[in-house]
């Protein structure tokens, strides 16, 4: 049975140093309030995973959480780069980090074996691609019946995933609607877990195209209203496109990054100062 | 018609053109990313009958924003959708299982095969320009029915081989996508500012096969950094309506 | 695009003599009007596939027109037998029944890979029982990154595949919700696909839990009301439990049962016809 | 006290006593089949805190029927539940990802290492009883925490050994299970209308552990096709109380 409790607690107790770590989201619900508190408390040697690092990862690899990442796409949707990850990459600013590059369905397999309990999933992927050569996670496998040559994936199963939804109840049941993106595969196939919700309520209303996460497959649930921005919560709130075309320029200069994370997010408290430091409170978008 | 339009208005329409043709042929299904492949086919939606079928890789099954998407995951879409499914099951039951009609990509590098570079320039352990990946490329490339590509056409772009192949058109030739076990027809048509390259049906190469409006053979060769041909007959494209120009900018004002 | 046509046209044009069809549902929403549309053409040979065979299949079964079966529980839910099943398996009656025996995870896998385009699919299964000795569609495999034993059986993909469901649109979109068992991974397995719905209607309402197949991915869409009598659609119907009593006494007596189909399935024209010849537009259960 | 009582309420009463200990404990879920088990199971959500969460098959999470369901697919349990899936997430995601405590089977043969048949009596080929098959039951007895058996002990259906194997107890006695990879623990209880069962330490054979109020060990032996043991210690098994068969009675007339 899942913990309610606050986000300061469920990241000290449940992210480590060196921990296998997925904060999963497709554009929809980025559970950017958890990253910058794994930033906060400081965790060193993350082994991050995510189909689509966007902004928050590259916040966490900018501050130096991370020495490895696992991903399929890394940029920062209808704007451009991403800035931090390039520089650690092409030269490993603020250290080296050690990339495992995936396709998005073969990283949505290996989520999806994990949640099964699998340890591999099978696709029709990377056939005469390069990614082959450079990740080691992929393989060739045969039909057992037909001799079809197709690819096989390692299982995904991090130590943590954290992901944001809408609504947590008193019991620490999880629900959420719109793009569910490979939240509900993440969650199934960590160790631990952590989700942000926007409200926690007594019982929850049925909602079309919602997924329930009963609280006995959930670590801790966090109340955390916005926690989610600049990416939306479907019905709570909507995308800060602005936030995200800013954070090109600021991501772009190390010092104006260091300078960005010392003061909104190893300056502040928690999310609700990091809002008000940010300018959320009246309205700003940065 | 109008001769006052920039290039990306001139690659998107004529792509949302090629997308009205395949719906009106029986083959709508559209795997969209975000940008131009995005703007194009929401631009078909509106301009034909019947119009393309979008599937978007967050999972949205039949979208119909009413205005432009930013992002692949922009709640626009998934609330003007018939159905949303998640991501494992976008790519396993729909793409995969061959649902998808035509797949529509953009790179960083295309080769004379038709196969994108969206990873890395230089080498991949020490990259000139680390690319954001290869994201739902790879597999849109080996299992849509046919692949339609967008990208502005210049030497640096088209190059004889990719630095790294992150989703493949035709391979190193002929027959090397079935001896892959590709099941998808691979790379038709590629949309540039300068034109439509197609196929060689021979050599599987990319050729130019149309010219847009005013612009002429050297161009197109200065443009392409491998030893550019022409099919038999190079047509120009159609001169861009005022239908066409309006419809684009009211769905991008929208 | 499907087609939005009878349900005798449906069957006419996509059911073919010696195909492989699947009529699925899981207690819920399964196509009794389908079936019994089936055996009124008279179709023979068919290799009938369904996880849980039931009446309908006692029918199918009991009027000829299945030479083969794959499945993983045949009975009559909380009644017990299925009568002409097990006569045709004892006895050969009326003609000798071929099985392909799995169990529910196997054949779940098994659709699943055929809706994902797959040739195989992977689960922990089988292993220590004495299915894979008679089953052929079952055999190990190695995961190739950990040496692991599993097992994997080959894809199901129906020449046709034929589910009953609440709403269809007039563009031959299909809505469905509650317990949706395999049906989805049913129609997208299948070569062709036939929907018997409640209803026809103008736009779907979002309904939570719902699943909607676009029209690209159906063949047929047949308004048949009630046509999964005596299972139910969840908001339209309750299960008629008398009925599927009921039905053991008349499939027990091979007499019975011949005079039951040819007064009631081979004596109608449809499934209105059926309805008022069972009984069931005056209340009664059969 | 009551000594008024049916020996399918005898047997439902025991195993939803331990149930509801297993949910106190900490292994609240429960993966239930119509009949007997889901009986037990609803009445222990009724007399328990914390009760038991019940899966169905049917991909009912966490259902909350107000009255038994006859099928596994009764509309009553997707209505009442905490989350509904497809039967492929089911078996996927939640039973074979080791995510249930308890399994809860019957079958038409249990041996003497608790393998269970459900498949045929006599010949597989030639049948003299085709049963309705394995179902859930495999995947059920290989990946719950734990497995428990409710069956009405007879000298036919206590067999030495199955004529089919469906479901893999402690397959040829220790060890076995840790060879074929099995994850889950296999089964710990046999509530029978006689007492309960339960393995061995150390040969994983079925011994009598418990006996019901006025039930020998004569009785026991003679219900049962190997040469019974029993354990060291052979209590009575708690006598029915009036707000169990209450409960009991309430729940089935609902």
């Amino acid at each position: 049975m899942s913990r309610v409790c606050s986000l300061t607690e469920a990241v000290a107790e449940m992210v480590h140093d060196g921990d296998t770590v997925a904060l999963e989201g497709f554009t929809h619900l980025i559970p950017h309030a958890a990253g910058h508190e794994v930033i906060r408390q400081g965790r060193r040697d993350l082994h991050l995973v995510r189909m689509t690092p966007d902004m928050v990862y590259d916040q966490l690899i900018g501050a130096g959480c991370a020495t490895r990442l696992t991903f399929s796409w890394g940029g920062n949707p209808g704007v451009g780069s991403l800035q931090r990850f390039r520089d650690a990459v092409e030269n490993g600013w603020p250290h080296a980090l050690q990339i495992e590059e995936h396709s998005h369905a073969g990283m949505a397999t290996r989520y999806a074996a994990g949640a099964a309990g699998l340890p591999f999933g099978v696709l029709r992927g990377y056939v005469g691609t390069d990614l082959p050569q450079h990740t080691e996670s992929i393989t060739p496998i045969e039909c057992p019946f037909t001799g079809e040559a197709l690819t096989a994936v390692t299982a995904l199963n991090p130590d943590v995933s954290i992901i944001h939804a809408q609504r947590g109840d008193r019991h620490g049941n999880v629900q959420m609607w719109g793009l569910l993106g490979v939240q509900k595969e993440a969650v199934l196939s960590a160790r631990r877990s952590i989700v942000t919700v926007e409200e926690i309520v007594d019982e929850f209303q049925p909602v079309p195209g919602a997924v329930v996460l009963p609280s006995w497959v959930v670590g801790a649930v966090c109340e955390v209203p916005g926690g989610a921005h600049p990416s939306f919560a479907q019905d709570y709130s909507v995308r800060d496109n602005a936030f995200y075309r800013a954070w090109d320029a600021i991501s772009k200069d190390r010092t104006a990054f260091t300078e960005w994370i010392n003061r909104h997010v190893l300056g502040t408290s928690n999310f609700a100062e990091y809002r008000t430091s940010v300018g959320l409170e009246v309205g700003a978008s940065v | 018609m109008s001769d006052s339009y920039t290039t990306d208005e001139l690659m998107i329409i004529n792509a949302a053109r090629q997308l009205g043709a395949l719906a009106a042929d029986g083959k709508p299904v559209c795997f969209v990313g975000i940008g131009l492949p995005s703007t194009a086919a929401n631009l078909a939606r509106r301009l034909y009958n019947p119009p393309p079928v979008l599937v978007y890789e967050s999972g949205c099954i039949g979208s119909k924003p009413t205005r432009l998407p930013l992002s692949i995951g922009d709640g626009e879409l998934g609330e003007t959708s018939d159905s949303v499914v998640s991501v494992p099951e976008i790519f396993a039951y729909w793409l995969q299982a061959g649902r998808v009609d035509i797949g529509f990509l953009g790179g960083a590098q295309l080769d004379r095969y038709g196969n994108i570079n969206s990873t890395v320039i230089g080498d991949y352990n020490k990259p000139a320009t680390r690319l954001p990946g290869a994201g739902g490329a790879p597999e849109i490339a080996a299992s849509a029915g046919a692949v339609m590509i967008i990208m502005r056409q210049s030497k640096r772009a088209f190059v004889e081989r990719c630095d790294f192949r992150s989703s493949v058109g035709f391979g190193d030739g002929p027959g090397h996508r079935e001896r892959l076990g590709l099941r998808g027809g691979g790379p038709q048509w590629v949309i540039t500012d300068l034109g439509v390259m197609a196929p060689s049906p021979d050599t599987c190469e990319l050729q130019m096969v149309a010219l847009h409006p005013g612009v002429t053979r050297e161009q197109a060769v200065a443009a392409t950094g491998w030893p550019l041909t022409f099919a038999d007959a190079v047509p120009t494209t159609e001169v861009l309506t005022e239908t066409e120009l309006d419809a684009l900018r009211q769905l991008q004002a929208a």
